[in-house]
């Protein structure tokens, strides 16, 4: 099996569904001849062609409001924003138009655009290049939200992304473009190849939308996270000793309830962590959530372990991201509880 | 405050009270401006942006290099039309304002735009609209029951119940669902027209938004784009004079006509008589022609002016004099066509009364048979339950729950 | 003491803010010589001169863009966006620039700039005049989120706004600019002179920023909502005849977290509604907090009553809309738990 | 896909292997521009959009009615000024590749805007820069261990250590703080520039973006703003030909200057050899005069190229020949100005040689000054819980119950 990096599963799955799909289009700033800043369209212009693959001007709202009159007229648009930080100033495109376009035609119209995005922190890029938006699209109906935790993931999710009729923000977490991430910055880099989930198939297969992953087992403690968390997770639960049952989200919505209030019922105890700030996070539906479900359940409060309410600072990065020490504090919190 | 402030701050030319003027517009006369080939430089034709594109003369003949030259039976649709958009609008506003409809939006003044332009387009050409456009949509071939439906968010309303009135759609007839987020259909129009180009075909796309709405981030958008790409599409700038309570200075338009917001990416412009079918066809003829040999965008300013409110919740009075429209000196779009009609000998003030008589009645028996689907107070009702389709291609357990438990509620 | 509806109480906070500090400017849509489409600043601009008063080009991005810099040149804007649904233009100057400033400057600049917006439905708007989008902004470090439910609050909540170094978003719920409202549309209209909380001093009072207020005792159920919902919690109780404590949170970010907590702690049981979307909607957050800090205290699952998870259509506004029926069964459900 | 694309995609003139080839580049000679009163009404002036003005010629003499005529003394404090960026961004980018610091992004070939404008501007004109302005925070007298600072994000970091290196700022030198948000920073500088004339005072803002950065939604807000208040303005484009591997064509200059952005609003533009710093500093001056007298904003593109990487994380070999910089008509900033003090003979080779040595002692001994306030593996070191301060004016119970828990956990 080969083995790929998220940039490499990424790049793959475009490859994929361009080749199958003559109608699919990629636009975004410096995708085309460049390749991307963080590569993942690399090759693909060369490939497709720059009719396909195409270059666009520095305005986000312009290339998701584009990208929507593209769908319109029968093309599948994949529009990337360079970090997940630039795009607000595309913001209306997406609650007003294409989550609503379905909606407020009565079925008749609808733009199947995919809008993949680097997200989140851990590579020094500061307060304008960490950012974790993703809480803000889950409240936006219409659109569904996707974050890939690994390479398979990464390339089996967008191939279904692009393919949906439904609008869908792909966010990639950029820490973990290059490898699996425990938490500590300190420790040489490890690369994907190491990693089950660094196996990815060459071909055409989808991770279905909607679905939650139970990445281990447990029956102590439900942990419900995604994307670079989801290794955290898995560190601070070793570290800690605690047998956790770790679930990836995966897509954040819809959301597989079920797959998480099954575990927490089993389990009776929940943490819930992201990497963005924590006031009015995703963590917070989801606590929401599973307390509704799972409320005769639970022996311990839900604990969030989340980014500071405070923009990402360069220099405390280290201690503004959800590592290790403050997840494992987390979980010996819900562990120790009543 | 003491100090003395040294902010610029627009004007109107009037207010309530005021007499109307209109002497900053503008005017050439019919026939001054010269008509270029589609495949001149944009350089050389950006005085096009700064005249006037007329060809009625005040004596309602047709003029110059832009005159279309078109059939008297063509003019004739073409007033019947505008006619039919009129009296449709006159009827609608009656309604809302017998509270049957709770809201509603005129062209009056305007529909020369929707008309004219519809007639140059052709029927694959994609129309990305603003909500004083139903001319198009009637012109296309909308029902008039079907757009009162709409409006009454009954059982047979093509938006299924979820849309204001006014916010059509048109799917089979090339027109997009319109937003009520002013300009956001601009970058879609364009980047309709990109695939377009993309794909080899020779559909263009056209877009219209108001006077104001250029202030819009999505204008520039759209002209970046479209400079960029070359890419075959048609928007239109309708200034009619007024966004709401601010006039078109509040839009940048004091110093420069709309017509050359393009000029600095080499988008040429056309600013044209909006009151003048002949003239608003043939510019957009133009500019379509251009679009679909490869020459790329245009922008056509229609000069024209709301003759009625802004919609069934304004009140004009309270800030432009009350007969602005009448001082108007590009008139009245139906009466300048209807005139040029009868000069030629085409058409007569009695053919004329039929007409609007026909379509009264026409229109008074649609909203008869719209009301047969539903009325805000009495059925057939649309089912609630319907609330949660169409959020998504496929409804998700989370909206299967809500219809749950919605229903469960109603019973 | 003078009546006054929502529209006049807050025309009346303007009016005294703009007469004690001359560098109070307001800028919006038709806010200038028209007054307002809601009025909210009729006879401002003939009072304090089109100078200070500012019709402003349908643009909110350069609305809010334009403000920020007054701000930083010492001026004290109060903006406006005609309608809530219209704000996402400027969601990039918010987020990246008015939330940011103060933080990225390391406290050197800032800039004060108020954001007014009337939110909400039961006006027939259709989906592009109704939307709630308050849940949204909460998630933004550096900014102040805040709706009020009554005329006294709405003036003295505005003026300790504008007064703040703080930039806040001001969301003002419009079915209830003129009268407290129950849900019932069918109703004659009840005017604010009917309502306690309708009388307002004419002139400068605060209500501070960041503290909740206990509308209604009661100890068998803890209600926390705020806007429009305040006074459907007080009809829907009054109903199923629950002796329940009705909290307004008023201030949604910073959260008064011990005025809630405390109540909850109190009385065991709590339901959480507004008019906003649910899924990832403020509701989430209140109840996430609420279950950290009350777990053990809680007799029951936290019910969240919401708007549902799709735009606001226009034909079911009132379907839509969480009215008395809707609570009432949310109630119900809290209080039949175990 | 076998279908024949008609979209047009910009293409630059030379890819990596090609010979470098700026033909596109519409030159005037030196002295060529007319310069017209700050009164003449914009239409009369609109031309200055499209020509160039410039004031030193291929001889490096100043000519024609631009050259501002500047006593040689001040024409070597800009030279130095201009070398001290230089020698700053050479020191940086080292350091930066030294591992250092994370990132750095340098100005090279483009250092007369900031010091041309800098120095034509007043001191209490308020600048809103974008990340190569470095220039200016060295002319207002930001000190080099304070921006070295800012890069560490060490204990004396005016940012406290939030910001990305380069993005300063410095409140008591009039210079906004620097956003990674492309463009956000033109709309504020309206404003500041709007509640300027509404106090009534005659200070002025100035704000700078890239060619690529102009088809951000902020620059359309900004020009709107400015054209409709006519507020007091002057709006750099910085045109170095590239933003990241996309060339200006990318941002729609393929069929006008930037400078011409505006005139469809009435906005004057200059284009200007945006390497000559006499003309820089003429047009800056042009525009602040005018600007000041309550003639509202005026739009400068200046025509350089980005001699350098876009920025540390950037490989441009990728996607631009290697030496096109070298092949640009316009040379380099630094040199023509030494040249023309030379052959004006108030400058020598031996002159500029001593000066670069001597900025290559202070900037290195800045550096070692630097260091001491911490860097990012010694200390001292910033205190982890004033990542808590700042967000709000002051912190609110859920950010001092947050502190508290990080600092149990770092404990
Ligand atoms: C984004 C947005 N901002 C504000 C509004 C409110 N609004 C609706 S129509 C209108 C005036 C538009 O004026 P103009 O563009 O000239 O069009 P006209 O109504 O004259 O045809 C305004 C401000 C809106 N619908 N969308
Ligand atoms: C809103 C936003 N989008 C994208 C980026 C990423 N980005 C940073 S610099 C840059 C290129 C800017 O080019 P230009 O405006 O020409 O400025 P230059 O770097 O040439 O000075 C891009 C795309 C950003 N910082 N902000
Ligand atoms: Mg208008
Ligand atoms: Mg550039």
């Amino acid at each position: 099996m080969p083995q790929m990096n998220m940039i490499e599963a990424i790049r793959s799955g475009l490859d994929v569904v361009m080749t199958r799909d003559s109608n699919t289009v990629i636009l975004g700033e410096d995708v085309g001849y460049f390749g991307g800043v963080f590569r993942c369209t690399d090759g693909l212009q060369r490939k497709f062609g720059e009719h396909r693959v195409i270059d666009a001007p520095i305005a986000e709202g312009g290339i998701i409001g584009t990208a929507i009159g593209m769908g319109v007229n029968g093309l599948r648009p994949v529009a990337e924003i360079q970090f997940a930080d630039y795009i607000y100033p595309g913001f209306d495109q997406v609650v007003s138009e294409l989550g609503r376009l379905r909606y407020r035609s009565g079925g008749d119209f609808f733009s199947p655009v995919t809008i993949r995005t680097p997200c989140g922190g851990g590579i020094r890029g500061g307060q304008t290049h960490s950012q974790s938006p993703e809480a803000i699209f889950t409240h936006i109906s219409g659109i569904k939200t996707v974050m890939p935790s690994n390479p398979y993931d990464a390339k089996g999710l967008l191939i279904s992304s692009i393919e949906s009729d439904d609008p869908v923000i792909f966010f990639e977490p950029k820490r973990i473009y290059n490898g699996p991430f425990d938490g500590d910055p300190d420790k040489p880099a490890v690369p994907w190849t190491s990693h089950p989930k660094g196996e990815v198939p060459n071909g055409y297969y989808t991770v279905p939308l909607g679905s939650a992953e139970i990445v281990e087992s447990g029956d102590e403690l439900t942990i419900i996270t995604y994307g670079t968390l989801v290794h955290i997770a898995q560190a601070a639960a070793a570290l800690v000793g605690v047998n956790a049952e770790i679930i990836d989200v995966r897509t954040l919505a819809p959301l597989d309830t079920r797959t998480l209030t099954e575990s927490v019922k089993k389990t009776g105890r929940c943490l819930i962590a992201h990497e963005a700030t924590r006031y009015s996070g995703f963590g917070a539906e989801l606590t929401a959530t599973v307390q509704e479900e799972c409320f005769y359940h639970l022996e311990a409060p839900i604990e969030r372990v989340a980014g500071w309410d405070t923009p990402y600072p360069h220099a405390f990065e280290w201690q503004y991201f959800p590592g290790q020490k403050r997840f494992a504090a987390g979980i010996r919190k819900v562990m120790e509880a009543k | 405050m003491t100090r003395k402030s040294r902010l610029h701050i627009p004007h109107p030319s009037a207010r309530p009270g005021d007499k109307p003027d209109f002497s900053y517009l503008n005017l050439s006369p019919a026939g001054a401006a010269d008509k270029p080939a589609i495949d001149v430089p944009t350089r050389e034709i950006e005085h096009l942006s700064l005249e006037l594109v007329r060809v009625l003369d005040d004596d309602h003949h047709a003029l110059g290099a832009w005159n279309p030259n078109l059939d008297p039976e063509k003019l004739q649709v073409g007033l019947r039309w505008m006619l039919l958009n009129r009296v449709f609008d006159e009827r609608m506003w009656q309604i809302q304002r017998q509270g049957k409809i709770t809201f509603y939006m005129q062209a009056t003044g305007e529909e020369a735009v929707s008309i004219a332009q519809g007639m140059a387009l052709r029927a694959g050409d994609m129309c990305f609209p603003s909500y004083r456009n139903q001319g198009l949509f009637l012109l296309r071939g909308t029902k008039l029951v079907d757009m009162m439906c709409q409006c009454l968010s009954n059982t047979r309303d093509m938006c299924k119940g979820r849309q204001l009135p006014v916010l059509y759609h048109n799917k089979d007839a090339n027109i997009f669902s319109l937003s009520g987020n002013l300009a956001t259909q601009y970058p879609h129009a364009v980047g309709w027209a990109m695939a377009s180009a993309i794909k080899g075909e020779d559909h263009i796309a056209a877009s219209w938004v108001g006077d104001g709405s250029t202030a819009e981030a999505d204008f520039h958008h759209a002209i970046t784009f479209a400079a960029i790409y070359q890419a075959p599409v048609i928007l239109n700038i309708v200034n009619n004079q007024w966004a709401i309570s601010t006039f078109q200075g509040f839009a940048g338009g004091e110093r420069r006509p709309f017509a050359a917001r393009g000029i600095g990416l080499g988008i040429p412009g056309i600013r044209v008589d909006g009151n003048d079918f002949l003239a608003v066809y043939s510019a957009t003829l133009w500019a379509a022609d251009r679009a679909r040999r490869g020459g790329g965008p245009t922008i056509i300013e229609h000069v024209t002016y709301r003759g009625g409110a802004h919609s069934t919740s304004d009140d004009p009075t309270k800030y432009r004099p009350k007969d602005e429209w009448k001082s108007f000196p590009l008139g009245d779009p139906v009466e300048r066509l209807k005139q040029h009609l009868i000069v030629e000998g085409h058409w007569s003030d009695e053919q004329h009364e039929e007409v609007i008589d026909e379509y009264r009645v026409k229109v008074l028996a649609a909203w008869k048979e719209a009301q047969k689907f539903g009325t805000m107070t009495e059925g057939p009702f649309l089912d609630p339950s319907e609330m949660f389709d169409d959020v998504y291609a496929d409804i998700p357990p989370h909206l299967e729950e809500q219809r749950r438990q919605m229903l469960a509620l109603e019973e």
